[in-house]
């Protein structure tokens, strides 16, 4: 029973969210405002459950670990943000949670850079790794903005954008096909699970 | 107060962070684990942020009875009946809270976006153009990629499957390697300038 | 407390005693250390550390196959001193980050000195870009018909790089648009990004000495809802008929809605954008479009912002010093030497 | 009204209704197209398989995806769970999103229906949500010690005293992290888990993200990646040719149709079911309209070009 009251109701909504095709209407527009109200309101308890209790309430109040109390009261500072004069106060826990960007200069380094170029170093054996080579190469240069496009250097680094217009194709391409996919879970749900016409 | 002592506080547990990717000592690890253990406590408070300031623009709508006013009502009754519902009835398999995820947020979710296969269409007839040699070169990459992506493709010549893995594997693979190395500069830049107090947006206000 | 009277009882638990001690005797060294100390903790803490060092000692030996399940093992490693259990030594250090140390450093210090150096007004060069010539064409287009010019400072908040970067471009913009008397309509879908963009567009009729011709309303908030907000734009271009079409910052799905319609009311759209998967829509519905760093680039040499400038000199020299290794790597290992390459990690 | 403004005027509603017939249709008269698979979803699927029957060998599947992209990446939360299950290979599941988290139990309580024997916390263990801010500690963690990052399984209960962790340390005995996201929480993964630990880390993406990461597979970083639609339709015809039949994998029978098509004939009755055949029967969908979409953009060009000539002509 609430099974299919479910299925009537995300149906509902469905169609709702599709009205927006004929135009913006208060149909649409209650959707969305519930959609928002909903994801948040999910948010909250789900949080309380699964990082306030097991990480901040059981091991300062149940395993007594009193020095927690600090990062207890510093994650209370964030309610800070909402007052105008002491705004400034909710600056710690954001700092705070900041200082992890340290860890992420070498290692994006590492991960996005260093990496990437030693694939980029392969000895130049077969006409594919030769294209790989020249193309990244060239839109390296590209993106190179300290010296103007011009003569020989011009030529190459037009080579680029024409890789990258290929790059672009493949995206757009795997893009549209994202949507489509969207559409079709959702044609599947309102004939298949809510009209029962697929089986 | 207001702004260096924050500002000290990432300069010095980011260079910590730095030396700790490069010192596998067990200080180092000891650092981490403290870290990671603050970090636990403080995280969930985070949440605060996105309820108050939601809660806060909505009421504003209501109390202002600005236009569409209305509508705020149903995201605060939304927001009010999933939370009380989670905590009353638990956030479990089979509870009304998970009745709540499956029959209101996937629907809603999952059908936003599918919206723009409409919009795509459309486009694609209304304003997809190959104003360029280089717009030409993207719609024809593009439409060899969708035809090789899906079995009628195959079903023509097998050579559409190979040319769209070709595509993918050597002038997409350069593309998107000089672009990501652009963009992993670019991150290692923002945390840089984050850690050393270059950038400051993240801290918000003015003084 | 019951006292044992029965003999065998007691037999049994003096055999038992005798026989603990006995085990307590013939234990390893360790055992008996504990054994000496005085408090529980300090014994758990002793024989944890034990623990902690015996689970990782290892023994090594080499095993060679052919990887057909043939194979030969050597005999178990020992040291000159007899021992056969090796404890890893903590270093302080990891030797096979000393590259990522190395191009941390560098990049730091670019990226420190050309900011400092921006800051102080040193000329750093910038090519010209293709688009920026586009966006002068444009606007002078608009004059001409004598229709607004709509100007989108993309759908992100203000600690968006690309927001930052469309911003000022907006500057040069409304300077142009208030120099020819043009009217420039800019919506935002951010609060904060709002009375920035008020500031900016007043800041250029000022400077253009047109302050009359600043319309405070031009500038205007739609909503924070994201399809509502394109909605919100496109009847803008409907009803306004608006001949140029600007879109610098941050965009999203929503990019494909507002292009679509600009093409359709025959507008001259200008996109900028580093969000790379709505770049292919950008380019096959706008007449230019500036392709990731470029609209930082193009904002760096509008405005000199120190900040913009310095940060994209900084990975500009790092991109070449990235094009001058990787050329020198090729050539090496293409010739068979694989040690340069091997300095930089796999994984 | 001209030929080339008649191509240029069609009103947008009729766009709509075309391309809406072109999905319904090819859904309600199933096509029954067969798929090809691709070396990406190859590799993922062998690296996965290589754990089957290892009680000191798991996969975590990472969850980190909103109910937007359901369609798309929902079929491979099935497939992979279902292979998992049907092959003996430990699981762990995880998400930073709290939605992913019901998506999880979703999923799970799906493919368990169908295997009655497989048990919670023996064979596969739910970490639930964790809090966006904690992927790093989480990740970083995970290198270390698994039980001491994660602390609780989503019922609350704590890790080291479950059976499943008996054998179970840190990434050393994780075969391979499998991110499936619509956004780039992959890059987190190699960045941070996979740098520092070594770890294996494969993606499953929407369609969106699918080009983005062939630089990542070349370097090894991905060792996979399920792609869209598409991926998950190739990994439940993996699933079912290789798993369900109780065939061993191979690249060479996987790529012959013949050898496919015969195989679809010898299919369980558990893998006939229509929720594990979903990706496939809405790539028959995605077929038509691709081809669809494909013939809008060569009309629209077609009237776009024969404007311009006669406005060259009329100057």
């Amino acid at each position: 029973m609430t099974e299919t009251i479910g299925i009537w109701i995300a149906a509902f909504l469905t169609l709702c969210m599709f009205s927006f095709l004929y135009k913006d209407n208060p149909f649409y527009k209650f959707a969305e405002h519930l959609f928002v109200g909903v994801s948040m309101g999910y948010y909250i308890p789900y949080t309380y459950y699964n990082a306030f209790i097991p990480y901040a309430y059981e091991p300062l109040f149940l395993k007594k670990e009193y020095i927690l109390i600090i990062p207890f009261i510093i994650g209370f500072l964030y309610w800070f943000r909402f007052s105008s004069k002491y705004s400034w106060v909710s600056r710690y826990p954001i700092a705070f949670s900041m200082g992890m960007v340290g860890m992420g200069v070498p290692m994006n380094m590492h991960a996005n850079v260093l990496v990437q170029m030693r694939t980029m170093m392969l000895p130049l054996n077969s006409i594919n790794i030769i294209l790989i080579f020249v193309g990244t190469i060239s839109i390296l240069l590209y993106f190179f903005f300290s010296k103007a496009h011009k003569g020989v250097y011009g030529k190459f680094t037009s080579i680029g954008v024409w890789f990258m217009m290929v790059g672009f194709g493949a995206s757009f391409g795997y893009t549209v096909m994202a949507r489509i996919s969207l559409l079709i879970g959702r044609i599947q749900f309102l004939l298949g699970d809510w009209l029962g016409l697929i089986k | 107060m207001k702004r260096q002592i924050p500002l000290m506080i990432v300069l010095i547990l980011g260079l910590l962070f730095v030396a700790h990717v490069f010192i596998p000592n067990k200080l180092s690890s000891d650092y981490l684990d403290w870290f990671m253990k603050w970090m636990k406590v403080i995280g969930p408070f985070a949440i605060v942020l996105g309820v108050f300031s939601l809660v806060y623009v909505h009421y504003n709508k209501i109390k202002r009875k600005a236009p569409t006013w209305g509508y705020s009502i149903v995201t605060l009754t939304a927001l009010v009946v999933t939370t009380a519902v989670g905590f009353i009835w638990g956030i479990q398999e089979g509870t009304p809270y998970m009745w709540i995820f499956k029959n209101f947020n996937v629907p809603l979710g999952a059908t936003m976006f599918s919206l723009l296969a409409f919009y795509i269409a459309s486009a694609a007839y209304k304003a997809f153009r190959a104003r360029s040699i280089e717009a030409t070169v993207l719609l024809v990459a593009a439409i060899i990629v969708m035809l090789g992506r899906v079995s009628i493709g195959q079903a023509i010549t097998h050579w559409i499957p190979d040319i769209t893995e070709w595509i993918l594997n050597v002038p997409n693979l350069a593309a998107k390697r000089g672009i990501a190395l652009g963009v992993g500069l670019g991150m290692t830049a923002t945390s840089l300038k984050i850690m050393l107090g270059i950038e400051r947006s993240y801290l918000g206000g003015k003084d | 407390m019951e006292t044992v009277t029965d003999k065998e009882e007691i037999e049994e638990i003096e055999n038992r005693i005798a026989l603990y001690s006995d085990y307590i005797e013939d234990k390893p060294e360790i055992v008996k250390k504990a054994n000496q100390l005085k408090s529980d903790k300090e014994r758990m803490k002793l024989l944890y550390k034990t623990h902690c060092t015996n689970i990782r000692s290892f023994k090594y030996y080499i095993r060679k196959t052919d990887g057909q399940g043939h194979f030969i093992d050597t005999p178990i490693y020992t040291a000159p001193n007899g021992e056969q259990y090796i404890f890893p030594k903590q270093n302080w250090f990891n030797n096979d980050e000393i590259i990522t140390l190395i191009a941390v450093l560098l990049f730091a210090a670019l990226v420190y000195f050309m900011i400092q150096a921006a800051r102080k007004g040193k000329r750093l060069y910038i090519r010209p870009i293709a688009g920026i010539q586009e966006i002068d064409n444009a606007i002078g287009r608009a004059t001409e018909m004598g229709r607004p010019i709509l100007f989108v400072p993309g759908l992100s908040g203000i600690s968006d790089v690309a927001t930052l970067a469309g911003l000022a471009i907006l500057s040069k913009v409304a300077k142009k648009a208030a120099e020819y008397d043009t009217r420039i309509l800019v919506p935002c879908r951010d609060f904060i990004v709002l009375p920035i963009a008020q500031e900016i567009v007043k800041e250029a009729h000022y400077e253009a000495g047109r302050p009359d011709t600043y319309d405070k309303n031009s500038v205007f908030f739609i909503t924070q809802a994201q399809f509502a907000f394109v909605a919100g734009v496109n009847g803008i271009m409907i009803r306004e008929k608006t001949a140029t079409n600007f879109y610098m910052g941050m965009f999203w799905a929503e990019s494909l809605l507002m292009t679509e319609t600009g093409s359709a009311t025959g507008a001259i759209q200008i996109a900028g954008t580093d969000a790379v998967n709505q770049l292919p829509f950008f380019i096959t519905t706008c007449d230019y479009t500036l392709i990731g760093e470029e609209l930082y680039a193009a904002s760096a040499y509008l405005s000199k912002q120190p900040l913009i400038l310095g940060t994209l000199k900084a990975q500009d020299y790092m991109k070449l010093l990235i094009v001058v290794t990787v050329v020198l790597g090729t050539i090496l290992s293409t010739v068979h030497l694989t040690f340069f390459m091997n300095w930089f990690p796999a994984k | 009204m001209k030929f080339a403004d008649r191509i240029q005027k069609v009103d947008r509603r009729i766009i709509y209704v075309i391309l809406l017939l072109a999905v319904v249709l090819p859904l309600v008269f199933r096509l029954g197209f067969k798929t090809y698979t691709t070396t990406p979803v190859e590799d993922l699927y062998r690296h996965i398989d290589a754990a089957a029957g290892r009680d000191d060998m798991s996969i975590l599947m990472d969850f980190t995806h909103d109910p937007g992209v359901l369609p798309e990446l929902y079929p491979m939360d099935l497939a992979i769970l279902r292979h998992c299950f049907e092959r003996n290979i430990k699981v762990f599941t995880i998400s930073f999103l709290p939605q992913g988290a019901a998506i999880i139990q979703m999923a799970l309580s799906e493919v368990k229906e169908d295997y009655p024997n497989i048990e919670a916390n023996v064979d596969y263990c739910n970490f639930g949500f964790k809090p966006w801010s904690l992927k790093l500690p989480i990740m970083l963690g995970m290198g270390d010690d698994i039980a001491e990052a994660v602390e609780t399984n989503s019922e609350g209960l704590k890790l080291e005293n479950l059976p499943i962790m008996q054998n179970m340390k840190n990434y050393d005995n994780i075969q391979v992290v499998v991110e499936i996201s619509g956004s780039s929480m992959g890059q987190f993964w190699v960045t941070y888990a996979r740098a520092k630990f070594g770890v294996d880390v494969a993606v499953g993406l929407t369609a969106v993200m699918a080009a983005d990461v062939y630089p990542f597979l070349q370097t090894g970083q991905f060792i996979g990646s399920l792609g869209g639609l598409k991926g998950a339709a190739e990994y439940e015809q993996l699933v079912d040719i290789f798993a369900m039949n109780g065939e061993e994998f191979s690249k060479k029978k996987a790529r012959n149709m013949s050898w496919v098509e015969a195989q679809y004939k010898e299919l369980p009755e558990l893998a006939q079911l229509y929720k594990y055949s979903k990706a496939r029967i809405g790539m028959d969908a995605q077929a038509i309209v691709h081809v669809l979409i494909i013939i809008f953009i060569i009309l629209g060009n077609i009237g776009y070009f024969l404007d311009k000539r006669e406005q060259k002509k009329n100057m």
